[in-house]
């Protein structure tokens, strides 16, 4: 009971912190400094349409390799914290409830079409919405779609771990390329800028990001292949 | 020799494939050019060989004239009776007294390729007042908003027979 | 707009916290920080937003002359869209703990779990 | 005239989305929710698509055709989970 | 701005818009789980593709994207919906008292 | 624009409805975690009247499937526990 009246004291005084926020909240009429230097800078140096994906890939190269490595680590730590728990081949005991006919046709025609789309997502990344950690969570649930049809598959962690590596491996060496033939580390103009809106654009941001989207998606697999083959408790 | 046409049919698959693959990847990008070209065969080719399995509109398609005869007269029936059954439903719906008379019916059908069944069960599915529940063998149970007739041929000869006419042209 | 989905972001935030204090199922509390997870992105993007502009996506409809009179901020949507990436690493990695400490106890009330607190 | 009908026909999106809202809160049984949760995520594709319309902005479109293609998942999760599926 | 086109494009979205109200008051109105599966997903379905088409319509440059959006629908709309009625059904949920036939629990229940 | 401030009303009422509904405590757990994932997903919507494709895309790809599936695989793993 005190422990109650504790938590809504606390939630009311946020409550007031935040109504306090909102009501002097008064928006920008124009854009801020770095914000106005992004949208007038990135067609002629960087060459892409998305500008979000322009500040995620070379502006802020560094924090994005930062935080590709964060997403590791956590797959990494997932598959640690639950290799006890391991289910041995594929014969489990428990007794599954097929998916039915329907389930299993419908997933085998699917999963190509979103593959395609995530595909499609990373490699556009540079011009429309969209890019490698979007592409990389719809290749990720291609994955899921066809773990729903059949838990007891198995998803290859071999293949998983090497796309995986290599897609940072590439990454990275793309990064110190363009500390060796542009201006700095992750330096998208090893490439030629080539003209806006055109698919081969953007210096080299349409494959690095093409390699992030792989490397997150073999990561977010790699988390719910670990999972899939827990124990029943 | 029978080995021989098992990797032909599974060449043939996986070319269907990635000709599918490639038709979606141009809808996609909404344009024919060289790049898009270029990028779109090494995306389609690398998921028809890493998904050997995958299906597709055109796997088990007969390329015969009479099947695309089939498969333009079946696409509209299908919008027509789309319309149709909405319409009905939402008289039902809009009806003060609500005169539904639900029950899953069985019925029969004839189709033995997995896509035509697919589309079988689909365009059941899709149309209000009918909704594939289960598909087992040759039987399907259909829920089915007004029940028309109980008995498998009187309830086959209302909900399937009139797809199942061209799926079996342009599947088999 | 930008007020709205801000007060929007806030009261989930409000209720995230709610929920995450009262409960006392593990798995209730994770639920309630991914609602407190999504209220705060609501905020982030939410302070970009300026009024009458539209996305920070060069095309046809915004030509690059008029760039920087067209678009909004699109630093706070880099931000976010690399902080919704990690909130579902990070969920992950809660759901795992989840699992363990059931595996361990057999329970998911958080008051069986007192081995560390002094 | 053609503007009011459709902002006429926004009216009647927002209906049927609070229609399909009162439906997830109240709906008897899970089975219920799940199924005004299908309806909702697929009102939203028309929601979407008239912010396209609104904002005039084409590339809008591309998250329509996510919602379109992965929104699914969730219903068969959930569905799968019910049956004791996995 | 006013051609054919136009005034074809808003008339297909108040009609599209029409049938997704139906299918919601479907939703609200119809008694039990599999009649709800059969007004609220499915009307929808024929709503959301009419509203595509009005857009379609409106601007014509957007078709091709529309069209696929409406392709994608078509295709995942009515497995999930497909697998949502066998669940119920699995899982036993009570069908309405104006239930005339379930050929599907009299087939279970001849089985062992 | 009148357009996209009332969309823009309605979602903020369902987000909150369901954020409200994910936290109530007294019923099932499964009803709580999709109460959660349609608010992840009406908030994409959100996302996108804000003029953020980008964010609104990465939470309809991830919002959808992937944290609903972790939740009910969890879930699903520690039957029993749920009522804790």
């Amino acid at each position: 009971m005190i422990r109650r009246l504790f938590v809504t004291l606390l939630l009311l005084g946020l409550a007031g912190v935040f109504a306090g926020l909102v009501v002097s909240y008064s928006p920008d009429e124009t854009l801020n400094l770095s914000a106005r230097y992004y949208a007038e800078h990135t067609a002629q140096d960087i060459g892409a349409a998305n500008i979000v994906t322009a500040i995620i890939v070379t502006f802020r190269g560094l924090d994005t390799l930062g935080e590709v490595t964060v997403l590791f680590l956590t797959a990494a730590i997932v598959g640690l914290v639950l290799s006890h728990g391991r289910r041995e081949g594929g014969g489990s005991g428990r007794e599954l409830p097929p998916a039915g006919e329907l389930l299993g046709t419908g997933t085998r025609l699917l999963v190509p079409l979103i593959l395609l789309l995530g595909a499609h997502v990373f490699v556009n990344g540079h011009l429309t919405p969209g890019g490698g950690f979007q592409g990389g969570a719809i290749l990720a649930s291609a994955i899921l779609l066809l773990l729903l049809t059949d838990p007891l598959r198995r998803i290859s962690h071999r293949l998983i771990t090497a796309i995986e590596s290599t897609a940072g491996l590439v990454f990275v060496g793309i990064g110190v390329l363009g500390i060796v033939l542009a201006g700095g580390f992750l330096d998208n103009r090893i490439l030629p800028i080539g003209n806006l809106g055109e698919l081969f654009s953007a210096g080299a941001i349409p494959i690095i990001y093409s390699f992030i989207g792989l490397k997150v998606g073999a990561e977010f697999s790699s988390m719910l292949a670990h999972l899939s083959e827990t124990e029943d408790l | 020799m029978a080995a021989n046409s098992e990797t032909l049919t599974r060449t043939r698959r996986i070319v269907v494939m990635f000709a599918t693959l490639l038709l979606f990847w141009f809808m996609l990008m909404g344009r024919v050019t060289a790049d898009a070209l270029i990028v779109g065969v090494i995306v389609s080719l690398a998921i028809a060989l890493l998904f050997p399995s995958g299906l597709s509109f055109f796997t088990e398609f007969r390329a015969t004239p009479a099947a695309f005869v089939a498969g333009v007269r079946y696409y509209g029936l299908f919008f027509k009776e789309l319309v149709k059954s909405n319409l009905r439903l939402a008289a039902i719906v809009l009806s003060p007294s609500l005169p539904i008379k639900p029950g899953i019916v069985k019925v029969r059908t004839r189709l033995k390729s997995r896509m035509g069944r697919l589309m079988l069960a689909n365009s059941i599915s899709l149309t209000p007042g009918t909704l594939t529940v289960e598909m087992e063998g040759e039987w399907l149970y259909v829920h089915w908003v007004s029940v028309g007739s109980t008995d498998v041929e009187g309830a086959t000869a209302e909900i399937v027979a009139g797809f199942e006419r061209y799926l079996e042209v342009i599947y088999g | 707009m930008a007020y709205i989905a801000m007060a929007t972001g806030f009261v989930l935030i409000l209720i995230g916290l709610y929920g995450a204090l009262t409960n006392r199922n593990i798995l209730r509390m994770i639920v309630a920080f991914t609602v407190a997870n999504t209220g705060v992105n609501l905020v982030m993007v939410a302070v970009g937003y300026l009024h009458g502009r539209t996305a920070p996506i060069l095309d046809a409809s915004v030509p690059v002359a008029e760039a920087a009179e067209r678009i909004i901020d699109p630093v706070p949507q880099a931000l976010v869209l690399t902080a919704i990436v990690i909130g579902v690493g990070v969920t992950a990695l809660m759901l795992a703990y989840a699992y363990k400490l059931y595996e361990s106890k057999r329970t998911l009330d958080i008051s069986a779990f007192k081995d560390l607190k002094w | 005239m053609v503007d009011s009908l459709i902002y006429l026909a926004a009216t009647i999106v927002g209906v049927a989305f609070l229609l399909a809202l009162w439906r997830f809160m109240a709906g008897p049984t899970a089975v219920d929710r799940i199924i005004a949760f299908d309806s909702l995520t697929i009102v939203s594709i028309t929601g979407i698509a008239l912010a396209a319309l609104a904002e005039g902005r084409g590339i809008y479109l591309d998250v329509a055709l996510v919602y379109a293609l992965l929104s699914f998942l969730g219903v068969i999760v959930v569905a799968r989970y019910i049956e004791r599926g996995f | 701005m006013f051609s054919l086109l136009y005034l074809l494009g808003a008339i297909l979205l108040v009609g599209g818009a029409a049938f997704l109200l139906s299918g919601g008051i479907g939703l609200v109105r119809m008694p039990d789980a599999y009649n709800r599966i059969q007004a609220g997903t499915k009307a929808t379905t024929l709503g959301t593709l009419l509203t595509l088409a009005g857009i379609a319509c409106l601007r014509p440059d957007w078709a091709l994207k529309l069209l696929l959006i409406g392709l994608f629908l078509l295709f995942t709309n009515p497995l999930s919906s497909q697998v949502l009625a066998r669940a119920a059904h699995r899982i036993g949920v009570k069908q309405a008292p104006q239930t005339v036939i379930d050929r599907l629990e009299q087939d279970l229940g001849e089985k062992p | 624009m009148i357009l996209l401030i009332a969309m823009s009303l309605l979602l903020s009422l369902t987000i909150v409805a369901a954020a409200i509904l994910a936290i109530r405590g007294g019923q099932s757990l499964a009803i709580s975690i999709l109460a959660a994932g349609l608010v992840s997903l009406l908030a994409s919507v959100q996302f996108l009247l804000l003029a953020a494709p980008d964010v609104a895309m990465t939470e309809a790809a991830i919002g959808s499937g992937l944290t609903t599936f972790l939740f009910f695989f969890v879930l699903g793993r520690v039957r029993g526990g749920e009522h804790d």
